[in-house]
């Protein structure tokens, strides 16, 4: 195994002294378990060919999306890679509009011409997604200099996965957020793999946040598995962001249980041990925060059942909505290539 | 808006080609340009490495930032991928950025924002993201600009779907299409020629817009059509000067914009002339003379009288030194002597 | 040099378009072009992010780090412009990096150090340096590739001095000209189609090479020339088997490398058939297709009958969606519909 | 004044006990002298127009260049961007060619292609440059991979200014030197500026150093207008690379006195202060040496007349055989495309 769970680096944020209220933790636990679901389901009928696009799951990295989402106000401007259902679901994409896109769909939230990896949903400020690595940073680290520069209201947060921090681009937007002290959240989800790569291949041994905190931005590890130290470690962030002292750099180590694409597990391959990922399971998000919730006798077998029951719904009818609805015609082809 | 309104109620956007008005010098108009646009709009800015130099670059920016503060006039890190897609996101979320350049070769660095990225948005948000963003940046040439200072690389460029790509001969334009790239609400970019920036001409005070995707004749003529832009083209206009008296005479088309392309005014002269030279600064393989060439090859076949000509750069890279400079580039010699050949025949 | 001598000993350089040898699919193909190069060549190296993974690069790459170690086969970090100059300095003292990409996409990434180092140390040097570097990827299609993951940038870089570009269509070519792209001394961008890439085919056993700069018939034939490479040439071959029936024939070139370009078998073909249809997989503007195209109406012209026809991409982007992308790509039917009125004109 | 001479900055790594023999000493102090006076002849006739090449002139700098190739072999590989004088003497290349080249002859050291930014000497490991800022870095760590790879005894110096670090190319290139422990040695020449721009509008206040740092590489600054200082930790670095223990970066702090480029100080337009000009020059690195060693009777003043002498007429004749050589030919245009 050759990247344990290892609390011991981690920085924490959420104190057992914090008390939240019992409307938010079960808040925080319903998004990232109707993630999961979404993302099962997805799973389970990807098989179909029906929807003909890459997806990207993130099943087992839930709780960061959940966490940092529920810091932000619906007007703060989220931007991500190609893993983009869980940051695209926290914000508040419209679900339908998700699977129509999955399905390619003409009411897909892109029209059918973004597929799994350009997910977006501009009026709950989910702003932007590229299918290119570290693409979409310097675009979130723009619009963090708009807000700046016209005094608007909005902070901005950037996801990332730990293989767009070898990119320049990455340390070319960093440098700048620092510079001009701007309202920019960077989130890497270190999941130790670029695809199949291992981090040891591609990065000599220093942590990412070592890095970032170098070039003037104050940076942490967090326990990414932990939906309440990724909220607490976000709040602080975004508490720096709004208040106009520039940006930060939150490193959110968490495990994705299935491959890096597709919907099967493909450890057997051989570029990690199964039983890492049996390792990482031991450390669910959601299993662990539901321990947590029963333990502080905040969440109840019937309400989970309840939950449940409300979520396969919604899923459901997502579904439902998405494979009844129309394609797009040849006519789209050629629209909005140039803007009005 | 206060932008766009401007601009419409502006009478001057229908004034064609100036022959009134002060005369100004290149650099100048753009200056105004870039003044006005600054003025009429916050969600314009204006940055890029040098732009708060002492002269400005190449005196086009020069004072703005004492004009109207670092805040929306500032120099920038050495980072051009980033900036542009800093840039971008700026644009997407409203501002009107006008990132300058010294030279296109830097922005090789920012393909992949240029071209995965700003060029997709509106696009891939299917209409609901829009980029108004301005890349300017001045062609070089002489005195040892090289391999790595010279490159014109519109025709990289063109075929990119969603940017637009100008280049400005005149001052008059240079000004009226700036305003029009920093109104216009997609990836506009704008390729000057430092050559062509020593010129003076005649330049409305205010504010008026050169439509993006409109020729202009520069001359009349039957013998053949010679069309291009920029420098290369201010060539080909020396070049009919000596022939003139010769008895030669040809439409000359500067296009002004490459993308969209003007092909209406192309196909009209042609019709009259059967004959076309296609002039660029770029190389000439796969670039904007092959654009054309192939074009009319394509779709005013039957108009040609003649083989397609175009005069471009070899397939070679550009000599820093003097002496084997002056053979890479084409000059009014080589044009002539092309153009006499078509002629004759 | 073991490895120029082992390619020049080689009696399969002979070897015309291959009716013999074993059956092996395209990916086979590479993966043993690959192995034999790295068998043959110490200087040999190959690396790229993804290589090493369990199914290697579309299997391009499966077991070749066994086979030759981690040293020589491996995996990159996610930094295609340092990994990209990395390769050329390595070439440059008198490593043969081949340096593999999922997609062409990324390599806009690299374009400052493709177009402004790599392809310019031999002319900048004076001769004394050289790049003998081979950058290879595949372009995507289909599956939601969409707008970001399958550019066939071919075009862009069709025009850049010093860079030979190969285009391969069978599992023959695909090994041939990937053991002459690595016995080069010049930066070589081999564009992979992952279609093209599921074909099988006669494949020669052992060390060969296919010329870079020349191009085949693949049908002859006497209406009308097409040319093109890759997957475009292939769809154009399924559209004259379906016309064939109709008594329409026609010379069917294969380039193989786009640059050095063909010349001579492009003009051979059309002084017999006096009609062209060029194709390609990326954008028909300002690219390949307007390169030839171009390049027929000015050194061919008195030989054409009529307009030269391309067919590539619209100037749009692509579409991840399913039934948007069939619109966007042109098929076999609109290659017929088209060379039909070529003919019947 | 912005940029003060600062030394409680800087790591020291040259003891006042270190000995070093007299030829030694004389021969670092002849090639400072020799750089500078080359560089001032240059300015000196640039008016006449007859160099029609833009030059990047080093005056002030020279300690750096001189400091690190003192402690280079010849077979070890220099690598610079557009800055190349002082590089290119200091490793050894010629002279001739150089000026030549200035003057766009045929014989120039890049038969006249290349110009006063692509300055080279394969004989001599000077082994490219780029006109294009961090361009060259990229390349500087594939010729150190090589290197490793094939076994080669030589290490690889890359010379950067204090703009290129702001490329993300930079940063890619250095990872992948830390991640394979590669043989080489980067010299990051800070002077402040880029062309006009100081660094405070450009990079937020961390050292540039401590960057590179916090990649895995070891990192100093120092007082690059001290040319024992340079060559001090220019060897533990060239000692760690060519041992294989991998990558080094030296931040050496020196300031150029004429402007970005051309041939003139243009402190006067106002984006610097010319006292600090005037400061720096009070911390000149060949004043300063040469106080040194006359201090410690290493150097007398007819040594030191001799010297200039003989600086004089290698100069004088490089620029004469530069005058008198050919220009290139129309044929040589299209030759070197390709290579056989
Ligand atoms: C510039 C670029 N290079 C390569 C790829 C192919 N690719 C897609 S996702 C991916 C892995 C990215 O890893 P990471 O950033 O850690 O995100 P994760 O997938 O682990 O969430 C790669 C290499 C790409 N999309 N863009
Ligand atoms: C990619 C790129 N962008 C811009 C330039 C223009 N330029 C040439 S030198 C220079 C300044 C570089 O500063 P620095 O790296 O600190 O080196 P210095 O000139 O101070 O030695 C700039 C911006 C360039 N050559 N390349
Ligand atoms: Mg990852
Ligand atoms: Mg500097």
């Amino acid at each position: 195994m050759r990247y344990p769970y290892n609390p011991e680096n981690f920085t924490s944020f959420h104190s057992s002294e914090t008390v939240y209220d019992k409307a938010f933790l079960t808040r925080l636990y319903r998004e990232m378990l109707r993630i999961r679901r979404i993302e099962e389901e997805i799973a389970s009928r990807y098989h179909e060919d029906e929807m003909k696009s890459p997806i990207h799951l993130v099943i087992g990295q839930e709780s960061t999306a959940v966490g940092v989402c529920a810091a932000l106000e619906k007007t703060d401007l989220a931007f991500c890679g190609h893993r983009t259902h869980g940051v695209y679901l926290a914000k508040g994409g419209d679900l339908k509009a998700m699977m129509s896109e999955l399905y390619c769909r003409a009411n897909g939230c892109a029209g059918s011409r973004g597929g799994s990896m350009h997910l977006f949903d501009k009026s709950v400020g989910m702003e932007s997604s590229s299918a290119i690595v570290a693409g979409s940073i310097p675009t979130s680290v723009g619009a963090a200099f708009a807000s700046q520069r016209r005094k608007d209201k909005f902070i901005c947060v950037s996801f990332l996965g730990d293989a767009a921090t070898e990119e320049g681009a990455f340390w070319e937007a960093l440098n700048f957020a620092a510079l001009h002290k701007l309202p920019i959240v960077f989130i890497c989800e270190n999941n130790f793999f670029s695809v199949c790569s291992p981090l040891e291949v591609r990065q000599p041994k220093v942590a990412i946040y070592k890095k970032a905190e170098s070039f003037g931005v104050p940076s942490v590890q967090i326990d990414g598995t932990k939906v309440l130290e990724v909220y607490a470690a976000a709040r602080q962030a975004v508490e720096r962001a709004r208040s106009g002292a520039g940006p930060s750099f939150i490193e959110s180590v968490a495990y994705r249980y299935l491959g890096h694409g597709g919907a099967t597990d493909d450890s057997a391959s051989g570029y990690r041990d199964p039983a890492e990922v049996e390792h990482w399971r031991e450390h669910d998000p959601i299993s662990t925060f539901h321990d947590f919730l029963v333990s502080k006798s905040q969440l109840t077998a019937t309400e989970i059942e309840q939950m449940e029951k409300e979520i396969r719904s919604e899923v459901l009818s997502a579904f439902e909505h998405a494979i009844s609805s129309p394609e797009p015609g040849e006519e789209e082809l050629m629209t909005h290539v140039y803007s009005d | 808006m206060p932008w766009a309104e401007a601009l419409i109620a502006s009478k001057a956007e229908e004034v064609e080609v100036g022959q009134e008005g002060r005369i100004l010098s290149y650099v100048d108009a753009l200056r105004e340009a870039l003044s006005l646009a600054l003025d009429l709009d916050p969600n314009v800015f204006v940055l890029g490495q040098g732009v708060n130099d002492p002269r400005g670059m190449f005196g086009v920016t020069t004072g703005l930032h004492e004009e109207f503060g670092v805040e929306r006039v500032f120099d920038t890190p050495l980072s051009e991928e980033g900036l542009t897609g800093i840039c971008a996101g700026a644009a997407l979320v409203g501002m009107r950025p006008v990132y300058l350049h010294n030279r296109p070769d830097f922005l090789l660095l920012a393909f992949n924002q240029i071209v995965s990225h700003a060029s997709k948005f509106s696009w891939m948000d299917n209409g609901k993201g829009r980029v108004p963003l301005v890349i300017w940046s001045a062609i070089g040439r002489g005195w040892g600009s090289g391999a790595q200072h010279s490159q014109a690389i519109q025709g990289l460029l063109m075929g990119v779907p969603g940017l637009k790509i100008i280049m400005p001969s005149t001052p008059y334009d240079a000004k009226g299409l700036m305003l029009a790239a920093i109104a216009d609400n997609n990836p506009t970019l704008i390729f000057e020629h430092r050559w062509s920036m020593r010129s003076k001409g005649h330049v409305p005070e205010g504010t008026y817009k050169v439509p993006i995707g409109k020729g202009v004749y520069r001359k009349r003529g039957t013998d053949l059509t010679v069309v291009g832009t920029s420098h290369a083209l201010e060539v080909a206009l020396e070049a009919m000067d000596e022939l003139s008296p010769q008895g030669i005479s040809a439409d000359v088309i500067d296009l002004r914009t490459i993308k969209p392309l003007d092909e209406e005014i192309i196909f009209e002269s042609l019709k009259k002339t059967g004959k076309i030279l296609v002039v660029d600064t770029g190389w000439q393989m796969a670039g904007v003379c092959a654009e054309i060439g192939c074009l009319v090859a394509e779709k005013a076949f039957h108009d040609l009288k003649g083989p397609v000509r175009r005069i471009g750069l070899p397939d070679s890279h550009t000599p820093a030194g003097f002496s084997l400079e002056q053979y890479y580039y084409p000059n009014k010699e080589k044009m002539m002597g092309v153009i006499k050949e078509m002629v004759e025949k």
